[in-house]
């Protein structure tokens, strides 16, 4: 019967991968016929394209270390946004509320050097992406560990 | 809210030693008395009880206390008239206590239908077509809203059929003795009980008591409509009977056909309710 | 731990799990909790009452028979 | 459309990202919780294997060292779904959607079985490609929106979400889910150590449930 067949290509999940591939592929080819999407021009996070330019699309634009206009969702909620500390872990918040030690310790764990390098405002995002590395690095180093006992 | 939790578990309980009892009497046996699982429910309480010395102990217990917590939860959500998606939630997550009976003991019969349970997810797809199909009529997932939109407009069950039929099919692969209850199929033992004897096994059986009440309460308010008590109560069983009917005259299926039947159906379900926005 | 400490453990979960069930539906029904705050409780403490009732009249106070220690 | 799970009862900012509890994803969140505790308590179950053709049986244990990597790997699958659960940004969700995806590889990987760990390697293959969609999925969300938050998408007169976009979601939690895509899974699932394998079917579970929310959502 048909259902059975069908059954015998579900369970092997080598045929899992081909599937989920001809999936995403059927769904980027709908994505592509409907692809005249409208570009909302009020944008939250602005991003200046410079088709001259040899880092487009990358180009961030602007001159370097100047000030950059920064938009929010939500401006009540980060009033230092733009400032390097804008986003500060509960627990760094605690420090620089209670204590002078902060200045000592930002780059001491983890979102508060993170904050320096990226983007100011969407402070979760800075932690749960390194994250990511971090779990991906230790799975790596764990099984390339066990590979010599 | 306590009478309500009391009598819920007894009443689906009684449910379901209608369920069997009819079954049998289709299969033109006697059957156990009606009253069986109540029965069953006390018996395994009185049962001598302990934790196997190969189980994961604070896994296996836990479970029995998340398996009727939860349900706890969906039948608060159904009186409170609170969101569906919860219910349905609650649904999908009574898998995840499936798995936790199975996987829990270290038995193999146990395992394998923990396993089983993780291959017939696909029962769940269904659910959230006929979620959709509701959301694009009522606009909302409300359970309060949603019967006050059948006040107006009439039984949703008129309305959008097919998604009745998909929550119906979803009933259907919870019930036990079905053409999907891979889970608990006879070569597997009990499936995912086989290990949980005794007291925990009677805490399952109060939650699948619960469980019963609540899913086919939530699908006669979410179809129907609101209703007198008593008549809620006999639509339940008008429910239960046809599901027996279901339950008696088609064969178990086997695993994975069980699952291709239920995707096939899903993706019905899909290019159904891919019509009606198209319609509406 | 001795069965009849077990037992009395038993019996203590039950009868304390019933007396916060009941309280907060009173309490609910009184009109001092919001209904949502009833479920939370007995979302926890119906399971805990099932389980500790159980567990208490399943219990032996004395020596039971040797048990099946396997094959 | 706004109260799919119910009224919001608080909010949670951590600047420009505000998540939210609604009775649903709290209920969900909480879930991930218990079940978190679990793995933190509970010691793995000793599976025991029956040996075909004698009148035997084994029980396999899990080496401490393999047991501490993976319930360190089931810790971060549940942080990673309890922040899926309540996050209110499309972007900060794909990002968790994705750690939950590689976390769900990290806690079988670990296991010293050939079968297992073939399919293991087939789901993480899936759960790679599947961050596609679901990248291109946010992408276009705030290219077309302008916005990345759930809750301004929602709000009447919020520009809207074209519906490619939410099927690119879809398929990306799928991919890192494996919703219909069980096979693969369900062999993941014969591994020892029930607390772990578990959480991997929950993660699942939980962000299925909440990419529902979601796309009904937006």
């Amino acid at each position: 019967m048909i259902i059975q067949k069908i059954s015998r290509v579900l369970s092997n999940y080598d045929n899992i991968l081909p599937l989920f591939a001809g999936a995403c592929a059927i769904l980027a080819v709908v994505a592509l016929l409907s692809l005249p999407l409208p570009y909302f021009e009020d944008q939250l996070y602005p991003k200046q394209i410079v088709p001259g330019s040899t880092l487009n699309p990358y180009d961030r634009g602007g001159p370097p270390f100047t000030r950059v206009d920064i938009r929010l969702q939500y401006p009540e909620n980060s009033p230092t946004a733009g400032y390097v500390t804008a986003y500060l872990t509960p627990f760094s918040l605690f420090l620089a509320r209670n204590t002078m030690y902060m200045g000592t310790t930002i780059v001491a764990h983890p979102g508060g050097i993170l904050d320096e390098i990226l983007y100011n405002t969407r402070g979760l995002d800075t932690v749960v992406e390194p994250t990511i590395l971090f779990i991906s690095f230790a799975i790596a180093a764990y099984i390339f560990h066990r590979r010599e006992d | 809210m306590i009478a309500e939790l009391l009598f819920g578990t007894f009443f689906g309980l009684l449910l379901l030693g209608i369920h069997r009892k009819v079954i049998a009497r289709i299969q033109r046996r006697p059957g156990p008395p009606v009253w069986q699982e109540i029965l069953h429910m006390l018996k395994f309480s009185f049962k001598t009880t302990w934790v196997p010395a190969t189980a994961s102990a604070a896994l296996f217990v836990g479970v029995v206390l998340v398996a009727i917590g939860i349900w706890t939860a969906a039948l608060a959500v159904v009186l409170s008239g609170g969101s569906l998606l919860i219910v349905f939630a609650v649904y999908m997550l009574h898998k995840i206590v499936e798995h936790g009976f199975g996987l829990s003991s270290g038995s193999p019969y146990g395992k394998f239908g923990g396993v089983r349970s993780v291959i017939s997810a696909a029962s769940e797809i269904p659910l959230f077509v006929s979620v959709a199909g509701i959301a694009l009529f009522t606009r909302s997932l409300i359970i309060s809203d949603i019967v006050a939109y059948q006040e107006v407009h009439g039984p949703l069950l008129l309305t959008v059929p097919l998604a009745g039929l998909a929550m119906y099919l979803v009933l259907l692969s919870k019930m036990p003795f079905g053409p999907f209850s891979i889970v608990e199929s006879k070569e597997l033992v009990s499936g995912y009980k086989t290990e949980h004897f005794g007291v925990w096994r009677a805490g399952l059986e109060v939650c699948n008591g619960l469980k019963t009440y609540v899913l086919l309460t939530t699908f006669l308010l979410v179809f129907v409509g609101t209703m007198p008590f008593l008549f809620l109560l006999v639509g339940m069983l008008v429910l239960v009977v046809s599901l027996s009917f279901v339950c008696a005259l088609c064969p178990m299926l086997s695993p994975y056909d069980s699952v291709t039947v239920q995707t096939i159906i899903a993706g019905l379900m899909l290019a159904y309710v891919s019509i009606l926005v198209v319609v509406s | 731990m001795t069965p009849a400490t077990q037992k009395s453990r038993a019996l203590a979960i039950a009868v304390v799990s019933a007396l916060a069930g009941i309280t907060a539906t009173a309490l609910t029904l009184a009109g001092a909790l919001p209904p949502h705050a009833d479920a939370a409780v007995l979302v926890i403490a119906f399971p805990a009452f099932v389980l500790g009732l159980y567990l208490y009249w399943m219990a032996r106070e004395g020596e039971a028979d040797i048990p099946f220690v396997g094959y | 459309m706004n109260e799919i799970g119910g009224i919001p009862l608080f909010y949670l900012e951590f600047g420009d990202i505000v998540a939210y509890f609604s009775p649903f994803t709290l209920a969900l969140f909480l879930l991930a919780l218990v079940f978190s505790v679990f793995v933190i308590v509970s010691r793995p179950e000793r599976q025991i294997d029956i040996a075909f053709g004698a009148d035997a049986f084994f029980a396999k244990d899990i080496s401490l060292a393999e047991l501490r990597f993976r319930r360190f790997m089931a810790i971060a699958c549940g942080l990673a779904c309890m922040g899926a659960m309540v996050t209110g940004d499309v972007f900060d969700f794909t990002l968790f959607v994705s750690l939950v995806g590689i976390c769900n590889v990290g806690i079988v990987a670990a296991v010293k079985n050939h079968h297992v760990q073939d399919a293991a390697y087939q789901y993480g293959l899936v759960a790679l490609a599947g961050t596609v969609p679901l990248f291109s999925a946010a992408a276009i969300v705030v290219t077309t929106t302008g916005s990345l938050s759930m809750l301004e998408l929602a709000s009447p007169g919020a520009p809207a979400v074209p519906l490619i976009a939410r099927a690119l979601l879809v398929l990306g939690v799928m991919g890192e889910g494996m919703a219909p895509f069980y096979a693969a899974k369900a062999e993941m699932f014969r591994a020892p150590g029930a607390p772990y394998v578990i959480m991997c079917s929950l993660s699942s579970l939980l962000i299925f449930l909440r990419v529902t929310e979601v796309v009904l959502l937006l």
